[in-house]
């Protein structure tokens, strides 16, 4: 463990990434102390540029309200729909992917041909009929955004898993006894988890791109204000008051670098190029 | 060959019937329904006209009857008719598919040119300046929401600077043919097709570079040092070609979505693709529409699999040999 | 002096499913539509006729009797001659099959009768003095009889090749791209129109259509085809005229249905109570850009007969509060439906949303799109819900469908959706419609006014504007009631 | 690995400094390469210095991470990035390659100096035709035009010995075996000519048979260009085989230098004693025969087949691969049986039918008299505890995310042996092979080759199996190493009465610890015998020719003779 941290701190990027993530999440949590009023409540004439008047700092939008505390909410709020979506693809892709690769044969197949045929639709596109059918809600957004970003976890977790499998230590697990779901879990699921962690970090920053796609095609929830809605509220006003889609737009591409960042450097970090490599058949 | 052609062939065909019967539930799952659409439209109904046009979609049919129709006239390569636009499905899609497969194309071919060319530039810079800007631009292009991108790049391009037309695919009315419509669209083109090139582009500068790393790790390309070649012969013809076999992968997948999946960007520049049909027809209850768009925009992920499959077995000699 | 040439070019939001407005009635429809189909009449911003097809026209003293004269030499533009046939076959026939208003305004007419080729005759039940404002182009389109007599009208091929009479003729429709209109040359007005080329640009994106205009790639930009954020600017731009003439006829007024079924709608007080707590002014110069009026009741002061009687209703949260601590309001969360028609809307629905909260009445909005709009309105599952309406030239067409019992039926959205139900309203408004003359109309309109201001059935919200924005080049864009629609025959481009 | 030296001085052998002809072509001087921060050792390689003559061949021995390779690739100047030169020189032909742009280092590598390397598989460029990546090197020198080049290649992959060298050239690396790829790289090593040669463990890869010939074919192609060859290799055979000086390293240090009858005849460091030591003998002790159990033999296994289907799916072709062909012998309790062949012989086939890590496809494998070769679910499970392996690889045989102490206890938690039991006895498992108990909190990766082994062999015995099937237990092994683990094999055998299959490619090994040998080919059992009668009196030509192959047995046989006096 400390000799990940010490590869990972290596990686300057990532440590720059990781402190922008954790002042976000700060933010995010301490939103509700920062500014106890609704970010919905309109509390100043519509369109004040920002830095002119001290409490609001940032400026309002088009109905007066705090864009600031817009902001804050929002992070916990996009932060949520990036996390909870990104852990219910995993919990969608994994078990598939682990299934099929384990297993093989026909439970391969079976379970290939159903992750491809979410694959054959464009998934942006499936997101925006999943909404729109179910309605927009926070709940829909997220089980929209799940749905379509599952399939390539499951590939990724399916080509793992058959590496691994023809791994000696597994067979030996066979060997000893274990059973199939006990060698998944025990053996095979444990050493896939950098992969997992990587894509994991990139998915939550598409999450969160998505969330704000979403927004703007009209499907967001409009009683959770996420920096999505901001950012698609204030691009309409782009032309009169561009800090109503700026400040949303600096926040979504802070965190998804960060979170890419942070990726990047698990990656170095899981994966060392450094070390020699055992001799792996 | 011919008969990976036909596996593949017989598997897309089962897929494509699957994702036919899966959206004819899941869109028949929505509230409401054309009839209602127009209805709430035309600022006046009674149930009489309600009555009218339930009948006239064949709506009043229970579901399963529905879908039964529906299939069979799919078999038989027919899309249906658009309850709205009163005009076969097939009719409507295929003149909205040149545009996005245009725009699409050009995108794609500008993100991976774009990508490569960068990660590969990065990779053989790891750890310079230079690489540290390249991997920084394409993430800023990557993280940055498409919309706003575009609309950015609208007002400086066309507002400020007045280069380029904002939107559309061509100028309307201008009467341009031949060379010179072809120019005019290619000048519609390049906004909308950089806005989404752009945004793809820095997934594959990260793998092309990943993968230009990982490959400069491998024994060979020590071998190829040994020989006394020179760096740039060795990034060009040994790591490279190795490093895009992964990206190659990705591509395929990638050019297929991006048919049906440029919602976004055809929406902000008015570009007349198929992806807004899509919206439109979701938003108006069209169901054949919908689903037709659905089927056609599946075939295309579908024959870009393929064509990303084919063109892996002529860059990869393992895979042609083997089968 | 109004000028022949040129090609004019705008906006039209949504792309309509067709322009056949005998058939497709819907606002991009009717923009198109309205300068290839004609109707008899045309009105003036204060509603009053104006010859359209017909000519002349007469009434008769009871009120019974309306005389059509057409126009000479009209000609469809196929080139056959149109007659009093085609609008025999029209009134009777094509629209009645195809129109829901129609069949209502019908269930007036005891008789149409055509003496000669050039004269139509419709003879009432009974007085009914709305009659006179229900020729509208969209109310009733004339269509040709040779053309659709005998076949489905639905699926006729000429729905796409559209033969009309107006100034405009269909040219081309790419779809997601544009409809271009082409001048007329046999219109029966020598000289007119004097514009070209039509051509209708269907942009998605509202910023991307104020682009469009800013970039002069497009000169009309018809109302509400920009967000209203974005009119103090474009309208600040060079050379650009904003109008917000051209609505009188739709006089489009907004208001929230609060379902009257279900507590605590049910209480006249919560009614109320909701009518106080709205901040409609700041809705009116924020959200509106000041643009329309502050309603102050079921008629919009556009329509005849609207009256400012009965109790108002300014922004005043602490009545509100009152009222509510008056019925015993118990705080439970309402459900609040917006429009899915933008960002206005959209706002709106927050602006409401948070108006209500000040003064105790949490709500959760619901987004849907149009399909579920229409769903959850028409099928009655709603709490409070946004909508707006076309008043239609009088009270008796567009006002009582939304306030009478006998108009309570599930499956539309255009009638009493909010279940109001008053014995005394029925009354009234029945009377009023087929009172004789206008002045007995005026004093019956006046009274349910006033009732319901009292009772409060909706939250009545503005009477909406939605100004257009065009080149100052061009001349003379709005010449009737309802705008741009009807049509751009007079319309002409400074050289 | 083990502790450094014991400030023992390096030994340094006249013959290593009085050479016969002139001016060395290579002459390393106290070279010493430093490693990055936070490796294992500051030096890779320290204060090395070596002299290579034209038409010599210096051989460079050494366990695993002594420093071998690191010296090779400095001279190639190809050291892995962050790995830099700390001091010293490196003359070829009296100029310092050290202080050489990078220009002047692009036309000397392939040209006057070339090199091959140890994995075959991996050395080649996949997407490349054999043919392009020869001319390659033609071209990287701006010699020849294409027409030429396309000649020399093919020149070359015959001058090499490939069969067929029309279709080699045409050919993609994966198209060829891995002996052919080492000639493939030997071609392309020999291309210009060079002045020096040096080999990485060119043969490490390859089994026996295709190993003599490696070395067959290096030597001879350095006698007739008149090569300088730098030979690297950990195994004293080799050495045996083709040294003419040799120099011994140990963490990076130089122990021993001098000519090949010098090192291995009369070595004076201790570490290279230990090394020579550890030779097994390649001579078959005389043990006495087993007993026949009263019952049969413990293991009997009949008419065994394992045939592979591949390339299969809905549409492609199938292909067969026949690995094992009606294999049956028997097995007695306590008693070792080796299987050898060379590679791909269906050894470890065999032993994956038997422990049924895959399902034969034909034949019956009698455990005291069931067939356990059709077995199926819980059966198969209970049968399990009964025949237990140990793993080639120790890297990839253990999971290197679960604890050392739950590896071995995992077994018997499997078989509902409770927690803190099977905990306990995994503490004592690693007792008897020579590990502490602690070791039980520790991940693998905290601990050398060798002991992952050991960890390995816990393992299997965590079950109280009778039978252990050893697959390669001690290939992936540095020599010294190899003898304490089967040592340790052999004792726990005596101890717990176990029997044991022994497969290896390696004679010797064989020849150490079996009872009776198993000789396959291509699928079939060949020959079968005592140990002794098949070393010393082998019937079948094919067992000849493996034990012919066995690299330097004619000095071994003098070593192992001064050994033992
Ligand atoms: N790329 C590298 N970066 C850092 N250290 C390395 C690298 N490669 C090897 N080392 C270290 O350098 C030392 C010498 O390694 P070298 O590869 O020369 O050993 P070797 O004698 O060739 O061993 P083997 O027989 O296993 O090939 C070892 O301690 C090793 O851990
Ligand atoms: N899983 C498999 N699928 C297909 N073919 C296989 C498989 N495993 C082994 N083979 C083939 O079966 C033959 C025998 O292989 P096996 O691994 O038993 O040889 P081996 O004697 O153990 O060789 P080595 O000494 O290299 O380990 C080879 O030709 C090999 O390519
Ligand atoms: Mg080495
Ligand atoms: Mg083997
Ligand atoms: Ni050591």
């Amino acid at each position: 463990m400390t000799e990940f941290w010490k590869r990972f701190s290596k990686h300057r990027g990532a440590v720059a990434g990781l402190v922008i993530l954790f002042l976000i999440v700060l933010l995010a949590v301490l939103a509700p102390f920062l500014f106890p009023k609704s970010p919905w409540a309109m509390v100043q004439r519509p369109f004040l540029p920002p830095f002119e008047n001290a409490t609001y700092f940032l400026g309002t939008d088009t109905m007066g309200r705090d864009l600031a505390s817009g902001l804050a909410h929002g992070a916990y709020v996009s932060l949520l729909v990036g996390l909870v979506s990104t852990v219910v693809s995993l919990l969608i892709g994994i078990p598939i992917g682990a299934l099929a690769g384990y297993f093989g044969g026909i439970v391969d197949d079976v379970l290939m041909r159903f992750t491809e045929l979410f694959q054959s639709v464009p998934s942006f596109a499936l997101a925006v009929v999943l909404v729109a059918i179910f309605q927009p809600s926070i709940t829909s957004i997220v089980v929209a955004i799940a749905i379509v970003s599952w399939p390539p976890v499951a590939r990724l977790l399916r080509g793992e898993v058959m590496s691994l499998k023809s791994r000696d230590f597994v067979d030996a697990a066979v060997l000893s006894g274990q059973r199939s779901f006990t060698i998944i879990w025990r053996q095979i699921l444990p050493n896939t988890l950098s992969p997992i962690i990587v894509l994991a970090s990139m998915m939550v920053a598409a999450a969160i791109l998505v969330e704000s796609a979403l927004s703007f095609m009209g499907l967001g929830d409009a009683n959770v204000m996420s920096w999505g809605y901001i950012i698609g509220a204030g691009r309409t006003v782009i032309r009169q008051a561009w800090w109503v889609s700026f400040f949303p737009g600096v926040a979504i591409l802070l965190t998804v670098l960060a979170l890419n960042l942070v990726g990047e450097g698990l990656n170095d970090a899981l994966n060392p190029r450094l070390s020699r490599k055992g001799r792996q058949a | 060959m011919t008969r990976f052609l036909a596996g593949r062939l017989v598997r897309a065909v089962f897929i494509l019937l699957v994702i036919t019967v899966s959206n004819f539930f899941l869109i028949h799952a929505a509230p409401g329904d054309p009839a209602a659409v127009m209805a709430g439209e035309s600022g006046d109904a009674d149930p009489q006209f309600l009555e009218q046009l339930r009948e006239r979609f064949g709506l009043d049919k229970p579901l399963y009857v529905q879908l039964g129709i529906y299939v069979s006239h799919v078999v038989r390569l027919d899309l249906g008719y658009s309850y709205r636009q009163q005009l076969p499905v097939l009719d409507l899609i295929l003149e909205r598919l040149p545009a996005t497969l245009l725009l699409s194309l050009s995108a794609f071919a500008v993100s991976l040119g774009l990508g490569i060319l960068a990660g590969a530039m990065a990779a053989a810079r790891q750890g310079r300046l230079s690489d540290t800007l390249i991997s920084l631009f394409a993430l800023i292009f990557y993280a940055t929401p498409l919309f706003w991108l575009a609309l950015m790049a609208v007002l400086l391009f066309s507002i400020e600077l007045g280069w380029l037309p904002g939107f559309g695919y061509e100028t309307v009315g201008a009467g341009y043919a031949g060379f010179a419509r072809a120019l005019d669209i290619a000048k519609h083109l390049v906004l909308p097709a950089m806005t989404l090139g752009l945004f793809f582009m820095a997934v594959y500068v990260r793998m092309t570079r990943a993968s230009m790393l990982e490959v400069s790790q491998m024994d060979f390309v020590k071998t190829a040092k040994a020989k006394g070649l020179r760096p740039r012969v060795i990034q060009r013809r040994h790591v490279l070609r190795n490093a895009l076999l992964p990206v190659v992968t990705l591509a395929g997948l990638q050019a297929g979505q991006l048919v049906g999946g440029a919602v976004l960007i055809e929406t902000v520049f008015a570009w007349p693709g198929i992806g807004r049909l899509m919206f439109e027809a979701l938003s108006q209850r069209d169901y054949n529409l919908l689903l037709g768009v659905f089927v056609v925009s599946a075939a295309m992920v579908l024959l870009f699999n393929l064509i990303t499959d084919v063109l892996y077995r002529f860059v990869d000699p393992r895979i042609r040999v083997a089968s | 002096d109004p000028v022949s040439g040129g090609k004019l070019d705008l906006i039209v939001q949504p792309e309509p499913p067709s322009v056949m407005i005998g058939i497709t009635t819907n606002g991009p429809a009717l923009l198109v539509g309205g300068n290839i189909y004609e109707s008899l009449l045309r009105y003036d911003e204060n509603l009053k006729p104006m010859p359209s097809l017909a000519k002349s026209w007469e009434t008769s003293e009871d009120g019974l009797t309306y005389t059509f004269h057409l126009q000479e030499g009209v000609k469809w533009h196929d080139g056959k001659p149109m007659t009093s046939a085609d609008v025999m076959f029209s009134v009777e026939d094509f629209l009645m099959k195809l129109q829901p208003r129609h069949r209502n305004l019908m269930s007036h007419v005891a008789k149409v009768v055509a003496p000669d080729d050039n004269t139509v005759v419709f003879t009432l039940k009974e007085p009914f003095e709305a009659f006179i404002r229900g020729f509208a182009f969209y109310t009733m389109p004339i269509v040709p009889k040779h053309i659709y007599e005998g076949t489905d009208y639905q699926t006729n091929p000429a729905n796409e090749k559209l033969i009309g009479t107006g100034p405009y003729k269909f040219a081309e429709w790419k779809r997601g791209s544009y409809i271009k209109l082409v001048k007329n040359e046999d219109y029966y007005l020598p000289g007119k129109p004097y514009i070209d080329e039509l051509y209708y640009h269907v942009i998605p994106d509202g910023a991307s259509r104020a682009v469009a205009y800013e970039t002069g790639q497009v000169s009309v930009l018809p109302g509400g085809s920009v967000e209203n954020f974005d009119i103090p600017r474009l309208s600040k731009l060079a050379n650009t005229c904003t109008t917000e003439k051209g609505w009188e006829y739709f006089a489009p007024l907004s208001w929230l249905w609060l379902n009257n079924r279900k507590p605590p709608m049910d209480n006249v007080k919560f009614r109320q109570a909701v009518m106080f707590a709205l901040d409609r002014e700041f809705a009116k110069d924020v959200l509106w850009n000041g643009y329309g009026k502050v309603s102050t009741g079921p008629i919009s002061s556009k329509v005849p007969f609207y009256a400012n009687v009965g109790p108002s209703y300014p922004h005043d949260p602490a009545k509100a509060k009152a009222l509510l601590k008056e019925m015993g309001y118990d705080g439970k969360p309402l459900k609040l439906l917006p429009l899915p028609y933008g960002e206005t809307w959209q706002r709106w629905a927050e602006a409401v949303k948070q108006n209500l909260a000040d003064v105790g009445i949490p709500v959760e909005i619901e987004s849907t799109d149009v399909a579920g709009w229409n769903q959850k309105t028409s099928q009655w599952d709603y709490d409070i819900a946004f909508t707006y309406l076309y008043q239609n030239g009088d009270p008796a067409i567009g006002v009582d469908r939304n306030y009478k019992s006998s108009q309570i039926a599930k499956g539309n959205p255009f009638n009493n959706v909010e279940g109001y139900s008053n014995p005394e309203v029925d009354k009234l408004f029945t009377e009023a419609a087929v009172a004789f003359p206008a002045a007995k109309r005026q004093e019956l309109y006046d009274k349910v006014q006033a009732k319901l201001r009292e009772d409060v059935p909706v939250a009545w919200l503005l009477e909406l504007g939605f100004p257009t924005i065009y080149n100052c080049n061009v001349e003379n864009p709005i010449s009737t009631a309802s705008g741009l629609p009807n049509s751009l025959r007079d319309a002409w481009i400074k050289k | 690995m083990n502790t450094i030296g014991t400030g023992e001085k390096p030994v340094i052998h006249p013959g290593s400094l009085k050479r016969p002809e002139g001016e060395p072509i290579v002459r390393i001087e106290k070279l010493s390469i430093a490693l990055p921060e936070g490796a294992d050792r500051v030096f890779a390689v320290d204060r090395l210095s070596i002299d290579i003559h034209p038409g010599e061949i210096v051989c460079i021995v050494g366990e695993s991470g002594s420093g071998k390779s690191m010296s090779a690739n400095a001279l190639m100047g190809l050291l892995p990035d962050l790995v830099t030169v700390a001091q010293g020189r490196i003359l070829l032909g009296g100029e310092n390659l050290l202080k050489l742009s990078a220009n002047a280092l692009y036309d000397i590598r392939g040209r006057r100096v070339a090199m091959i390397f140890q994995e075959p598989m991996t050395a080649l460029n996949p997407l490349m035709k054999v043919s392009a990546q020869i001319e390659e090197v033609f071209e990287a020198h701006g010699l020849l035009t294409t027409r030429e080049r396309r000649q020399r290649a093919l020149d070359l992959l015959e001058e090499v010995g490939l069969p067929d060298p029309q279709r080699a050239a045409r050919s993609y690396p994966f198209q060829l075996s891995g002996g052919q790829r080492q000639r493939v790289m030997i071609a392309m090593a020999l291309a210009l000519e060079p002045e020096v040669l040096i080999a990485d463990e060119p043969t490490t890869a390859l089994d026996v048979t295709t190993q003599a010939q490696i070395l067959d074919l290096i030597r001879r192609l350095q006698r007739t260009h008149n090569m300088a060859v730098m030979f690297i290799t950990h195994d004293f055979g080799v050495v045996a085989e083709i040294a003419d000086q040799v120099t011994v390293m140990q963490h990076g240090q130089v122990v021993e230098q001098g000519t090949a009858d010098e090192v291995l005849l009369s070595p004076g460091h201790s570490y290279t004693r230990k090394l020579i030591a550890a030779i097994p003998s390649g001579m078959a002790n005389e043990r006495p025969a087993k007993e026949k159990n009263a019952t049969g033999p413990l293991l009997h296994v009949e008419k065994l087949s394992k045939t592979y289907f591949m390339g299969s799916g809905l549409f492609g072709k199938q292909r067969q691969v026949h690995a094992v062909k009606e294999v049956s012998f028997s097995l007695e309790r306590g008693e070792t049986l080796g299987i050898v062949g060379e590679s791909g012989s269906g050894k470890s086939s065999v032993g994956r039918c038997l422990v049924r890590l895959q399902d034969p496809s034909g034949g019956h494998i009698l455990l005291d008299g069931e067939d356990i070769a059709t077995l199926k679910g819980e059966a198969l499970r209970a049968m399990r505890r009964r025949i237990q392996m140990v793993f080639q690889d120790p890297y990839s045989s253990l999971n290197p995310r679960e604890k050392v102490g739950r590896i071995i206890a995992s077994g018997p938690i499997a078989f509902g042996e409770d927690n803190a039991a099977a905990y306990k006895e995994a503490e004592r498992l690693l007792e008897l092979v020579g590990l502490d108990a602690r070791a039980a909190e520790r991940y693998p990766h905290e601990f050398s080759g060798g002991q992952r082994q050991r960890i390995g062999i816990a393992r299997a015995l965590a079950l109280k199996p009778e039978i252990i099937v050893a697959d390669e237990a001690v290939s992936a092994l540095d020599v010294s190493i190899q003898a304490q683990v089967l040592d340790l094999l052999e004792e726990l055998k005596r101890t717990f009465n176990l029997s044991l299959v022994f497969i290896t490619h390696d004679l010797r090994v064989a020849a150490k610890i079996c009872d009776r040998v198993l000789v396959m080919q291509t699928g079939e059992a060949v020959e079968m015998g005592s140990a002794r009668t098949i070393f010393e009196n082998p019937q079948h030509t094919y067992t000849r020719n493996l034990i012919e192959a066995i690299p330097g047995r004619a000095k071994e046989a003098r070593i192992a003779a001064l050994a033992s006096a």
